[in-house]
């Protein structure tokens, strides 16, 4: 048995940075302490404020990069998008799953990777799983292919191409360009 | 009245996708078809009875309650990657899929 | 021992006198037992012949030892066996005197294996210690009824009891008792086999132990209790044939002894039986030749054994077959011993003589049982024949008899004068007691029978020529007997070797070497190393304790309704009950058992949700995963399967036993739920906002109520982590480098789709954490979950990304981290000592800032910190190191110059 | 009507749950097991949501994230054992 | 529903005392823990069933009794700290002894499953 | 007011804690603070022996709860007494540690010693029987992992056995606390035990079983037949100053038996007084005989001692089952003997095991020792007490047990322990002289000798043997006047639930 040496070891520590180290991190943590607390009141304000600044502080060696949203508006779009596909995922399985299984065409498809940050593959491959009729099954090691176990397939090139265009791409520019 | 029967349509229609889920769990033949019901349908049911919830309390305490898209949230963002990784087990330990299954799963450790 | 024979001189005359002189020291009052000593004349004559020989044997061993032996400690222990001997015959208290009477068994097993090299030494010092330390406690146990009838155990009241002991119901056995106590110390029989293998002392100490003072301690009992005891059949009986018996059976024996020391122990047996025989006859004249007796023998047989010793010394053997014609060589010693050996054969003009003489009269004078007391004139003649035969053994097959066969030293000298000089000493004293009794022992023997008899004392006479009677007669048969069966003893012997080969030394071994297979036997059948044995009888005694208890119970059912049942919880129990069995049916399959198991965890924090217990489903649930984490990690270093090797019957067993033990807990939970009971719980409802300042009650009972358990349990955490850590620490393992398929590990360890999710949440597990511990005290949460929380959001950190990348983020010491937590826990408790509280007492107060608005501050949120961080610490302590076995075992287990050793972080 | 829907939802979360149960019984794989076992979790969720509507109260809901977060970790940690054996390494 | 309770207690520590009888450590472990949760489950009942009443004050309510799920609470904490001081112990055993046996030698009767 | 009482709780938890947190490598500065408290907690605890001595009872009301609501804690004599007791014990077997831990720091081995004298104190002063119950587990946790100390296949063997059993005699005690809290609703001892009196007829049954299960689990800590074959192994395989220390253990076990079955389950319990008796008295006598029989057929010294522990355990728990004021004075004086002989023939074996190297401790012929009259007169004073010959303390204690025997018991108890002690005597009598004397040749060139310290600490212990003895009057004044406070729990009950609180000053 041998070991690859893990790659992420050698992710560089980032010296501490006291000031808001991930800025869109805070802003989303000072949003779900009023979530969690469920009232908004000055207290709870003041005190999600400064849990925002102190968790992303104490974590911030636990995040390797600094993520940022490039373009917000084409990430609303893509969360609506996918939110739709999941809707619309779900009818579709209900009818496959409650109608005879015999009729069912699964494949392993291959999906080749444009996308290189690990963070966007995994939304890619989370959306994968949440739409129609696709799980994605592993991630080749050099992250180059994504493979994804579809439950019912007519054509595979098909299925890839319009995976690929219609949630790759737009991760691909909200993270990449 | 009309909360109400918002609140038990969310409800009724999330219960029926978790049950949905669950008996594509038992019902698909192989595990990777058997896969897809909690990963999608199941995640989903809880999420509508989340939304019952969040309406239901907001109405009855007359302050928005949110909390439960935090579950939600929770939920779909974890869901498919527990799929994954159960997929990946199992395609490691190689688990047969049914014969008409398309496309061969990699070996496991290949890229 | 001079000093001590100097100090008892001084108190002659008041003893001759008649008095009683005591000393008395209050001791353990309570136990009845004070430090009180008295000194009578019987007393007084023992003491006398416990110092007086006592200095002899001292000065003879300073001759008689070898420059290897260590003088000091033979002398050290005749101290303190002179002490205690001292002691027996000095003691005011019954208890005291048991006391004393152990001491000297104790240091005659210390004696006798003087030379604890020599397998005999040990086995006779051994066998010696069994036999009178039984007797010791037999006369502990007789010594404790006769308080309990006298109410006492001092002698003056017990002597003075003596017609209350005789006729009360436990008379027999305090007689039985006390009987026994004496007869194992003073050999008699069939308890007299330890002496002859107590032999193998030293002779200083046999001479002294083992003839003059130690084996008396038991004749001395029967002196000292004369007032008490004696006078009855039962004493009669008792005590005069076990004495006969003796006497007989032990001078036969003493004839056909080969050893000089062996001899002479049959032959103090024998004269133990005599003494014996006499105070059982009930007559108080009897006594007096008794306690005479005594006196003479000490003096005789003393300086016998100092002879014997003197030979052994000089020759290097005590084998009589080989040691021959000793007067050529050493005439002085042969004169002494010879003069002794007559006296031991009770020819007149020497001690022995005399005290014969009026035993043999005393045999004649029986008026109990006529039908067979002709019997008892006649075997003690027979007694008086042997014993002048081995007397005359002794001087004839030592002395002369031809030439000595190859001694291992040659030729043989005098001993040096200090070994002769006791001896001469002693032999005198037989001498001036034999020709002068009147002159000499009389008045001690006055003394002596005084303090017995009491002034019921008889007219009594000693002298050497009472005229031509029966007991002269007696004598003469004796000493002409003697020497015929002496000269006849070819045949004698023959017959001995034929007839009488059982050793008792081989039985008594034998016994105890049984007594110990047995016991090994029992043991390990009981005791057979099986936890699965130890662990059922756990559950079936208390299957049967709580089903006995349970009996009388009329019915499980109490007076209170039971609540209806919905169809969710019927489902959810029976989902929990499939599960459960399941759990048990897969078993085998561990994997799969940890599945099913994790789902009875699931339902149970469902019903505790079910039932109005949040707390404890958060807590239940955040424990469950930490727990199966756990198991996994363990189960990686265990067979993935159990093996089935419980047949049939041990199946069928433990379902019994399981089912039994299972249902007596389901029955009387159902007996308790259905009956009403009256609690102090409203109490915490009550003041729970009041007093503890918040509004769950349960985290404020954990905080606050019961604060001082929630330490201890913290406490407990903190414990674990030390101990799983000093566990691992160099545990080493085989580690299996495939799964129980034979299938290789993925080689992928750390997914990267999982990596990046564990990050995403960890900060929102940190958020969740901190949300639950700020809500702990008013709404579900709390320290010990939150902490759970955060260890959970560690340890997905753990599992996605590995131990390196981990502690190069977070290089924590986490054992200090739970030692820290538990000791904030302790100083904010310990803060209310400031205020003049106790120990935990919690403050709380609201404070009103502007914008913020009002909010509660309180101590047992400091508390509560301390649970927190003690959480994660001992959580992580545990996990952590867990994980890192895997990591250091592998390391070692790779070929050293292998390249793989990927997560040495740095 | 509310209470009828939620105790009708419920009863089919209910047996969402006994049917994850079988699946994890049955097997036949491992995966199989690991999958009913979080599919069971989720259920939970909704079962103790519903319940808090039942209830009318939301004390219930940091059990259900709880459930969550805890459903999560441990069905990464499972298969996490089968890819690799050490689950910590 | 008490009958439903008493039933779930019993079957969960009758199949918790079984496999503590087992001869492996994994399977005793696994009983220990299924034995714990009868306890727990055990103790907190104990207090008698309420539904709908969380012994947090409010308006006018009415409140299970804190005090066993209190001790349960305890319990829990401890059962979880003794649970993994005896795996650890296992894996100690399983070194030392070479095997997995709660009595350190495999059984002679072995049969593969 | 007073905190004195909260001290032996405090300080080893503070010393174990601080232990912990000081650097590993500072050998001496650990040594000496763990010596330190334990010198420390001495001092406390005679203060608090003193203090029972004058006073009836003293409560300690934790966060300042009034009882029965909050926990307490409860100074009476017989408290006092386990609690100097344990701390000599302790100081001693922590002293030994000390000297052998040698080169190797003992942090842990130190810190866990406290962390049970921690349970162990807490258990003997804590008047609340959940709070019994923690520190029951404090204790266990520490002593489970005390003995696996040194590692080792027969410790890890031994350990496993141990520790599942107890793990399982610990959810029987909470299975067994529920129902006494389920059906009289409290949990403080003084609380229960009134309330215990109004228990009807119908439920008496159910706190009976309760009962029994809790005597049960006193039992398997005491080390009662049938649940005592866990012991011999465990202690024997445990680490000399570890087995010492455990001395104290098997006590904890009867002086829980003793507290709750006076107090709750006492004369005045009604309906179920003396539950526990007709289930203690055949069990404890069975103890001796089978441990007896255990004594004798111990190949190994240690294996020895350690049954007679569990003879011990079994005279106790006789003298317990009597049920009389001069039986239970006769119990705790017998209790302490043993205790500290116990401890002291553990240490011994140990210095007697290094001196035969491979021969260690078996009861065969083996290298003549270093220190052979030394060890071997240390040993025959222990052996001596132990076995209850005069003039040493197990004679004292012996001749007290029996007396207090009355009737058919006497009958029993005189008998089996006569027969016992001479069995005991036998067994005894041919180990030492095998080891000390049946001995093959030279003295090993390698074996160390026994160190001051260590000569100290069995010493020592041997010498509060003695003073039992010397001082046997003034003990048993103190025992006796115990007894009667234990006999008369009402006193008890007066003085906890009659204790009132500091008021705070937000109320
Ligand atoms: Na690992
Ligand atoms: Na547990």
């Amino acid at each position: 048995m041998s070991n690859p040496r893990p790659s992420h070891l050698a992710q560089p520590l980032r010296s501490k940075r006291l000031w808001l180290p991930h800025k869109a991190l805070s802003i989303y943590m000072w949003l779900l302490w009023l979530l969690l607390v469920n009232e908004i009141s000055a207290g709870h304000v003041l005190l999600g404020g400064f849990l925002a600044w102190l968790i992303p502080y104490l974590t911030q060696s636990f995040w390797p990069e600094e993520m940022v949203l490039r373009k917000p508006g084409v990430a609303g779009r893509f969360i609506l998008l996918v939110l739709w596909d999941i809707v619309v995922a779900n009818a579709i399985l209900a009818v496959r799953i409650l109608g005879p299984t015999r009729k069912l065409q699964p494949a392993f498809i291959e999906v080749p990777l444009d996308i290189k940050q690990d963070f966007a593959i995994t939304l890619l491959a989370s959306t994968i799983s949440l739409t129609p009729g696709t799980v994605s099954a592993d991630l080749s090691e050099d992250r180059s292919a994504l493979l994804v176990h579809v439950l019912h397939v007519d054509d595979a090139d098909t299925t890839v191409s319009a995976m690929k265009a219609r949630y790759e791409a737009p991760l691909k520019e909200i993270f990449e360009c | 009245m009309l909360i109400e029967i918002i609140v038990s349509v969310a409800v009724l229609i999330g219960a029926s996708f978790a049950l949905i889920g669950s008996i594509g769990l038992v019902r698909l033949p192989d595990f990777y078809l058997r896969l897809h019901g909690p990963a999608k349908a199941t995640t989903l049911g809880v999420g509508g009875v989340l939304i019952g919830s969040m309406i239901y309390f907001s109405a009855s305490e007359q302050s928005v309650s949110l909390h439960e898209l935090l579950v939600a949230m929770f939920l779909f963002i974890t869901a498919p990657v527990s799929a994954h990784i159960v997929a990946k087990a199992a395609l490691h330990i190689r688990l047969p899929c049914i014969e008409r299954t398309k496309g061969k799963p990699w070996q496991s450790g290949e890229s | 021992p001079a000093t001590s024979l100097a100090l008892l001189l001084s108190y002659l005359p008041r003893i001759f006198a008649g008095e009683t002189v005591y000393f008395h020291q209050p001791w353990l009052t309570l136990l009845g037992m004070d430090l009180s000593l008295r000194l009578d004349g019987l007393s007084f004559m023992f003491a006398l012949l416990i110092t007086g020989i006592g200095l002899l044997v001292v000065l003879y061993a300073r001759y008689y030892l070898s420059k290897n032996d260590s003088l000091g400690r033979l002398y050290a222990l005749l101290q303190v066996f002179m002490m205690a001997m001292l002691g027996i015959v000095m003691s005011d208290n019954i208890l005291l005197m048991v006391v004393f009477w152990e001491l000297t068994s104790l240091s005659s097993f210390l004696l006798i294996s003087y030379w604890s090299g020599k397998t005999e030494a040990r086995k006779g010092a051994r066998m010696a210690l069994t036999v009178t330390g039984a007797g010791g406690l037999a006369l502990l146990a007789g010594a404790l009824v006769i308080g309990n009838i006298v109410g006492s155990y001092n002698f003056g009241d017990i002597l003075a009891a003596g017609d209350l002991i005789r006729a009360h119901d436990l008379y027999p056995l305090a007689l039985a008792l006390i009987l026994l106590g004496a007869f194992t110390k003073s050999a008699q029989f069939p308890f007299h086999f330890w002496l002859p293998h107590a032999m193998s002392a030293p002779t200083p100490v046999s001479a002294y132990l083992h003839s003059a003072t130690m084996v008396k301690a038991g004749v001395f009992l029967l002196a000292r209790m004369y007032p008490a005891l004696a006078g009855t059949d039962l004493w009669f009986y008792s005590v005069s044939s076990v004495g006969l018996a003796t006497l007989v059976y032990a001078a036969y024996t003493a004839m056909f002894k080969h050893d000089l020391k062996g001899l002479l122990a049959f032959s103090t047996i024998s004269h133990l039986g005599l003494i014996t025989l006499l105070f059982g006859l009930n007559s108080p004249l009897a006594a007096v030749a008794a306690i005479f007796h005594i006196i003479n023998h000490a003096t005789f047989k003393a300086s016998l054994f100092m002879a014997a010793g003197a030979i052994d010394h000089e020759t290097g053997t005590r084998d009589m077959l080989r040691i021959n014609g000793m007067w050529k060589y050493m005439p002085i010693t042969a004169t002494v011993a010879m003069v002794a050996a007559a006296a031991m054969a009770g020819v007149p003009l020497l001690n022995g003589f005399l005290s014969k003489e009026m035993f043999f009269a005393e045999t004649l004078g029986l008026e109990a049982a006529p039908q067979i007391t002709w019997l008892v004139p006649i075997l003690a003649t027979l007694a008086g024949v042997f014993a002048v035969a081995y007397s005359y053994r002794f001087i004839h097959d030592v002395f002369f008899n031809g030439e000595p066969v190859d001694l291992p030293k040659f030729p043989p000298h005098e001993p040096p004068l200090y070994m002769i000089v006791p001896m001469a000493i002693l032999v005198i004293l037989c001498v001036l007691v034999g020709i002068w009794p009147n002159v000499t022992v009389a008045p001690f023997l006055h003394a002596a029978s005084l303090a017995v008899l009491g002034s019921s004392l008889p007219e009594y006479k000693i002298a050497l020529w009472h005229g031509i009677n029966l007991p002269l007669l007696m004598s003469f048969i004796a000493l002409a007997g003697g020497l015929l069966l002496y000269y006849q003893r070819k045949g004698l012997f023959a017959f001995y070797e034929r007839r009488f080969r059982s050793d008792e030394k081989i039985v008594f071994e034998a016994r105890v070497q049984r007594s110990v297979r047995i016991s090994q036997s029992i043991t390990k059948r009981l005791e057979n190393g099986s936890l699965q044995r130890y662990f059922g009888l756990f559950v079936a005694a208390a299957v049967i304790g709580v089903g006995v208890e349970l009996w009388p119970l009329a019915s499980f059912t109490g007076p209170l309704a039971a609540s209806s049942v919905d169809f969710i919880s019927v489902l959810a129990a029976l989902v929990l009950i499939v599960s459960a069995i399941g759990t048990v049916l897969l078993h085998h399959n561990r994997f799969a058992a940890l599945l099913l198991l994790s789902v009875v965890g699931l339902v149970v924090a469902l019903i505790f949700v079910r039932f109005s217990a949040p707390d404890l489903a958060l807590t239940q649930l955040s424990v469950e995963i930490v727990t199966i984490v756990l198991l996994m990690l363990a189960l990686y270093f265990l067979p993935q399967i159990t093996p089935n090797e419980s047949n049939p019957l041990r199946v069928g067993r433990d379902v019994v036993l399981a089912g039994a033990a299972g249902s007596g807990i389901g029955l009387m939970a159902w007996a308790v739920l259905t009956r009403p009971y009256d609690t102090i719980a409203d109490y915490y409802l009550a003041n729970s906002v009041s007093g503890g300042g918040g509004t769950n009650v349960v985290n404020v009972i954990l905080v606050d109520f019961r604060g001082f358990d929630t330490l201890g349990e913290i406490t407990v955490l903190l414990i674990a982590a030390v101990a799983i850590y000093a566990m691992i620490y160099k545990l080493q393992l085989p580690l299996a480098n495939a799964d129980g398929t034979g299938r290789v590990w993925s080689t992928d360890p750390y997914p990267p789709i999982l990596m990046v999710l564990a990050r995403i949440l960890f900060p929102l597990a940190l958020m969740v954490s901190f949300y639950v511990f700020l809500r702990g005290h008013n709404l579900p949460g709390g320290g010990f979950i939150a902490g759970l929380i955060t260890s959970v959001a560690l340890i997905l950190q753990y599992v996605a990304s590995g131990n390196g990348w981990v502690q190069q983020r977070l290089n924590w010491n986490y054992r200090s981290v739970a030692a820290g937590g538990v000791l904030l826990a302790t100083v904010t408790g310990l803060a209310s000592w400031l205020f003049g509280y106790p120990l935990l007492t919690s403050t709380f107060t609201y404070l009103n800032w502007p914008v913020v608005g009002k909010f509660e501050i309180a101590s047992a949120m400091a508390f509560d910190t301390g649970v927190y961080i003690t959480v994660v610490g001992a959580t992580l302590v545990i996990l952590s190191n867990l994980g890192k076995l895997a990591q250091t075992t592998y390391a070692d287990a790779l070929p050293v110059t292998s390249p793989a050793k990927p997560e040495e972080a740095t | 009507m509310l209470t009828t829907a939620v105790v009708i939802a419920m009863g089919m979360v209910g047996i969402a749950i006994a049917l994850n149960l079988l699946r994890l019984v049955i097997g036949p794989s491992l995966p199989d097991r690991i999958l009913a076992l979080d599919t069971m979790y989720v259920n939970a969720i909704a079962l103790l949501i519903l319940f808090g509507i039942y209830q009318g109260a939301d004390v219930y809901f940091e059990a259900a994230l709880l459930i969550a977060v805890m459903g999560f970790v441990g069905t990464v940690a499972l298969s996490k054992y089968l890819l690799r054996g050490d689950i910590i390494e | 529903m008490e009958a439903l309770i008493a039933i779930v207690i019993a079957v969960m520590s009758s199949c918790g005392i079984y496999l503590m009888l087992r001869g492996r450590t994994f399977p005793v472990i696994v009983g220990l823990t299924l034995f714990s949760y009868a306890v727990n489950v055990f103790i907190f009942v104990m207090g008698r069933l309420h539904t709908d009443a969380p012994a947090v004050i409010a308006e006018g309510a009415s409140y299970a009794d804190p005090l066993p799920q209190a001790l349960v609470l305890t319990a829990i904490v401890i059962s979880f700290a003794m649970t993994a001081f005896l795996l650890v112990l296992a894996l100690r055993a399983r070194a030392e002894l070479g095997n997995d046996h709660v009595d350190g030698h495999d059984a002679e009767d072995v049969k593969s499953p | 007011m007073s905190h004195l009482i909260i001290l032996p709780v405090l300080l080893p938890l503070l010393t174990g804690v601080l232990l912990l947190l000081l650097p590993r490598k500072r050998r001496l500065l650990i040594h000496t603070v763990s010596l330190a408290s334990a010198a420390l907690l001495m001092v406390f605890t005679v203060q608090l022996l003193l203090r029972a001595n004058g006073i009836g009872y003293e409560v300690y009301a934790l966060g300042n709860w009034a009882p029965p609501f909050g926990i307490v804690l409860v100074l009476d004599k017989l408290s006092a007494l386990m609690l100097a007791l344990t701390s000599t014990l302790a100081f001693f077997s922590l002293l030994y540690t000390a000297a052998e831990t040698g080169q190797r720091s003992g942090q842990t081995l130190h810190a866990l010693s406290h962390f049970l004298l921690l349970g162990v104190n807490g258990a003997f002063l804590t008047g609340d029987i959940f709070n019994l119950f923690v520190f029951f587990e404090i204790l266990l946790l520490s002593s489970y992992s005390l003995l696996l100390q040194g590692g080792g296949p027969a410790r890890a063997k031994a350990g496993l056995h141990y520790v599942v059993l107890n793990l399982a005699g610990s959810g029987m005690f909470l299975i067994a606390v529920a129902i006494l809290y389920g059906l009289t609703g409290t949990l403080n001892l003084a609380d229960m035990a009134q309330r215990v009196t109004q228990v009807s007829a119908a439920d008496a049954p159910l706190v009976a079983a309760a009962a029994v299960l809790l005597l049960l689990v006193f039992g398997l800590k005491g080390a009662v037949m049938p649940l005592y074959f866990w012991l011999p192994r465990a202690y024997a395989s445990a680490t000399a100053p570890v087995a010492a220390l455990f001395a104290i253990m098997t006590k904890v076990g009867v002086y829980a038996i003793i507290r709750v079955y006076s107090l709750v389950f006492g004369d005045e319990a009604g309906e179920l007084a003396g539950v526990a008796l007709p289930w203690l008295w055949p069990l404890a006598l069975l103890t001796i005989v089978f441990s007896v029989i255990g004594v004798l057929a111990a190949r190994e010294l240690r294996i020895q001692i350690a049954y007679l522990v569990i003879v011990s355990v079994g005279t106790l728990l006789a003298g317990v089952a009597l049920n009389s004021e001069a039986a239970l004075s006769a119990t705790l004086y017998y209790l302490l003997h043993s205790t500290w002989i116990c401890a002291a023939l553990f240490l011994l074996a140990d210095q007697i095991v290094r001196q035969r190297g491979s021969s260690e401790d078996r009861i065969a012929s083996g290298p003549a020792l270093r220190q052979g009259i030394l060890l071997g007169s240390l040993f025959l004073v222990a052996a001596v007490s132990i076995v209850g010959l005069p003039p040493l303390s197990g004679f004292i204690g012996k001749i007290l047990l029996l007396q207090a025997a009355t009737g058919t018991q006497a009958v029993w108890l005189w008998s089996i322990i006569l027969v016992a002690s001479l069995a005991v005597l036998t067994a005894l009598s041919r180990s030492g002289s095998t080891i000390f004397w049946r001995t093959t040749s030279e003295t090993l060139d390698n074996a160390p000798a026994a160190g001051r310290f260590c000569l100290t600490a069995i010493f020592g212990l041997l010498a509060l043997g003695v003073a039992l003895v010397i001082f046997g009057d003034t003990v048993l004044e103190y025992t006796g006047a115990l007894a009667q406070q234990i006999m008369q729990p009402q006193g008890y009950i007066d003085a906890v639930l009659g204790h009132t609180v500091k008021e705070l000053p937000h109320e």
